[in-house]
């Protein structure tokens, strides 16, 4: 684990054609920091796993705007009609989950699970093409594993092994995302040294981060605001 | 504000909930529900990763605390939080006793569209899926008819529906409805309602089960 | 959720036949008081899914040694040579699973998975007879969820609406079991009142706890102690 | 006290770590490399549930801090505790750079067994599994020979392999073998060990490649 004084530093091993896994629940929990980065990248041909693509024009809308999504997948696009219409066109492939089959599935990428049957979907457009099968008398669709070459997610604290606790509701994917991709981005609020965290407390130990940055845009009740 | 016809649907669904049962809101009409339900009365889950959601004050607001539908909400005394695999691992692992949704449409074998619109641009699905197969009880919450006057209680569905499962209990501003042996049964008028208006504004066959 | 004063009140939904899983590895973790009582018990033909089944005549060892037990499903029973013999008189059925498989399993049957596939044991002895499935041309077996009518576990603190935090490695099975029991039972060293414990660090939300009990034994340096 | 060749074969194990991975330790042989190991170098996994295992005196004891063997062991700082599924997430999904392992038997592919004798009542297996199919790199250490002299380093092992995948590395008292393109490859000779000793007690085929 390295902590990095820059997003630009943090994310140089972003490349066309990678898949990227980008935590948060709308702005809550979203790597702000480095998504604003991310989207001035020269890349292109990305495969955006998150659940849902900024709004219109704001944070991973960006991306979809400047052409630089290929793929989307994600539970909650519909804050955004920039997907729908860019879907419409023809531009964009979008994969829609349940939002427990996309968290699920994430998890399941970071634990060496290839796939697992859920009931949800079962019978519906979105189970359409997928196996199915009997457990106990009840139908069950496969879902496959989500694995990323990036992560980039928000985390609370961080000590200096690479430790990480999230707040509150700004936890929901980001724990998941940390255990799915080869290389682990993580933007915090704050650093503090190795036995600062309680042992117990720790929700993601550090053997799965590669990469820190010290959050520069910070979510309040007045809106995103810089910081530091 | 929302309207005096979606308070009334929120404040009959409350009226279903019992004594520490663990409740998850959906998006619209199911949000107003928590208006209507005693402090300590029931558990509310929220499937982004929070079980013991409040009301918040003005003052009180965090914007890191927030509700499935991204609005900020209160922690109450004993709230935990948890990522949202585990969440919705609670959910589909039938560890929720009611689930409170919204619809477009309800069928006559009580099945539910309510993630997708035929011709409309606007992908999502959320937790609508999850919360069908998972929650013990569905109850599901909408006005009677379109805003052109259509019914919502139809035959069967012609949008995409959620799930198969059959919910539980539907409730409207004119009526409340329990899916029982394969069947809607009329249990319940509401407020202002009669059985004319009710008939006519639903296309589904219902049983006639009023007292 | 309820507080119980005894651990044979909090165990009297016990019945003959039914599956009950155990939390603990070895004695860390392990529900001490509630398998003390649970052995005293007139039940029989009980399925017990734990890591291990106790040593010789010494915790859950008893329920072989009163041949109560029907069925062990676990990883570990190297510790105690009477399920070995037990199982070579065929007196009992073992059902032997990979550590990793085993809490798998567990956490599936909580989380509403009915399988998953897993790399782990394909090819050995241990999945004879198992579904075998390619993804991304490597090798899985298809893994079935667990699930019990009774879950008793250890956690070091639960409050008074019935969230659990955990001790160090006495964590280990007990979070998942208490997601995969229809009634979940617990012990533990202190019960304090609702809000004293931080919200970001409750490991099992109340949800999933049924009964509560106070430890009266405790795994100290020096062995088990009465206490209380 | 472990014996004098258990500990030169831990001693000679540590040595394959490089700084700052993350490792596992077997029962037996591989949980005395702990103590080859220089503070600060690696980062100890155990499967029961905690990363950042470190030596623990006789009145720093902690009853409920033990590693996969049960033995009481310390907290490094920054360590870290989650459940049973968790750490074999962990394993399974690649995220632990070594295990190091004792095995009763290793074939010429350098599959091992480590788990079950056949006609001996012994039942269990614990994360040896899950290690093999999970762990990037895998180290085995054991002893060449069994007491009764036979060779642990066979054609094919007839005890029940642990897993299809080939380890990367065999210590023994007498050798380091690596597996590499398919075959074993004697690559180092134990202080003390001649090659007639190794070819001797060897019942595979090796490749020697001592420089």
């Amino acid at each position: 684990m390295k902590i990095y004084n820059s997003s630009e530093e943090a994310l140089d091993c972003v490349h066309t054609g990678q898949t990227i896994m980008v935590g948060g629940f709308g702005l809550v929990g979203g790597p702000l920091t480095l998504i604003d980065t991310l989207v001035e990248l020269d890349v292109k041909d990305l495969t955006i796993i998150s659940n849902n693509l900024g709004e219109q024009g704001k944070g991973l809308g960006k991306l979809l705007e400047q052409n630089k999504v290929k793929k989307a997948i994600g539970s909650y696009f519909t804050g955004n009609r920039d997907v729908g219409d860019a879907f419409q066109r023809g531009e964009i492939e979008i994969e829609l989950l349940p939002q427990g089959t996309l968290s699920e599935s994430i998890r399941a990428g970071g634990a060496g699970i290839a796939g697992y049957y859920t009931k949800t979907s079962f019978g519906t457009d979105l189970s359409k093409g997928k196996e199915t099968k009997v457990f106990n008398g009840e139908e069950y669709v496969l879902e496959e594993a989500l694995k990323a070459d990036i992560a980039i997610i928000r985390a609370y604290k961080a000590d200096t092994l690479g430790n990480l606790i999230y707040y509150k509701t700004a936890r929901n994917f980001n724990p998941l995302m940390a255990t799915a991709a080869k290389t682990v981005i993580v933007e915090v609020d704050e650093i503090v040294e190795a036995g600062e965290l309680k042992s117990d407390e720790i929700a993601t130990p550090h053997l799965f981060v590669d990469r820190i940055i010290l959050a520069k845009k910070i979510l309040t009740k007045e809106g995103v605001i810089e910081h530091g | 504000m929302a309207n005096p016809i979606q308070e009334a649907i929120a404040k009959r669904a409350a009226q279903e909930l019992e004594q520490g049962q663990i409740v998850n809101l959906g998006i619209g009409i199911p949000t107003l529900v928590a208006n209507y339900v005693e402090h300590n009365h029931v558990y509310l889950h929220t499937e982004n990763g929070m079980l013991g959601v409040e009301d918040v004050t003005e003052e009180e607001i965090d914007p890191n605390i927030v509700n499935a539908g991204k609005f900020t909400v209160g922690e109450a005394i004993g709230a935990s939080y948890f990522d949202s695999a585990a969440s919705f691992a609670m959910i589909r692992g039938g560890h929720i006793d009611v689930a409170i949704l919204g619809v477009l449409q309800v069928d006559e074998q009580a099945r539910i569209a309510n993630w997708a619109v035929p011709g409309k641009n606007i992908i999502g699905v959320g937790g609508a899926m999850d919360l069908l197969v998972g929650a013990r009880k569905v109850i599901v919450t909408t006005t009677h008819t379109s805003k052109d006057g259509k019914s919502k209680i139809l035959k069967e569905c012609n949008y995409p529906i959620t799930s198969t499962r059959n919910v539980d209990t539907v409730i409207t501003d004119l009526a409340v409805f329990k899916y029982i042996d394969g069947q809607l049964h009329l249990v319940e008028l509401m407020p202002g309602a009669d059985l004319e208006t009710v008939e006519a504004n639903t296309e589904a066959t219902f049983v006639n089960s009023l007292k």
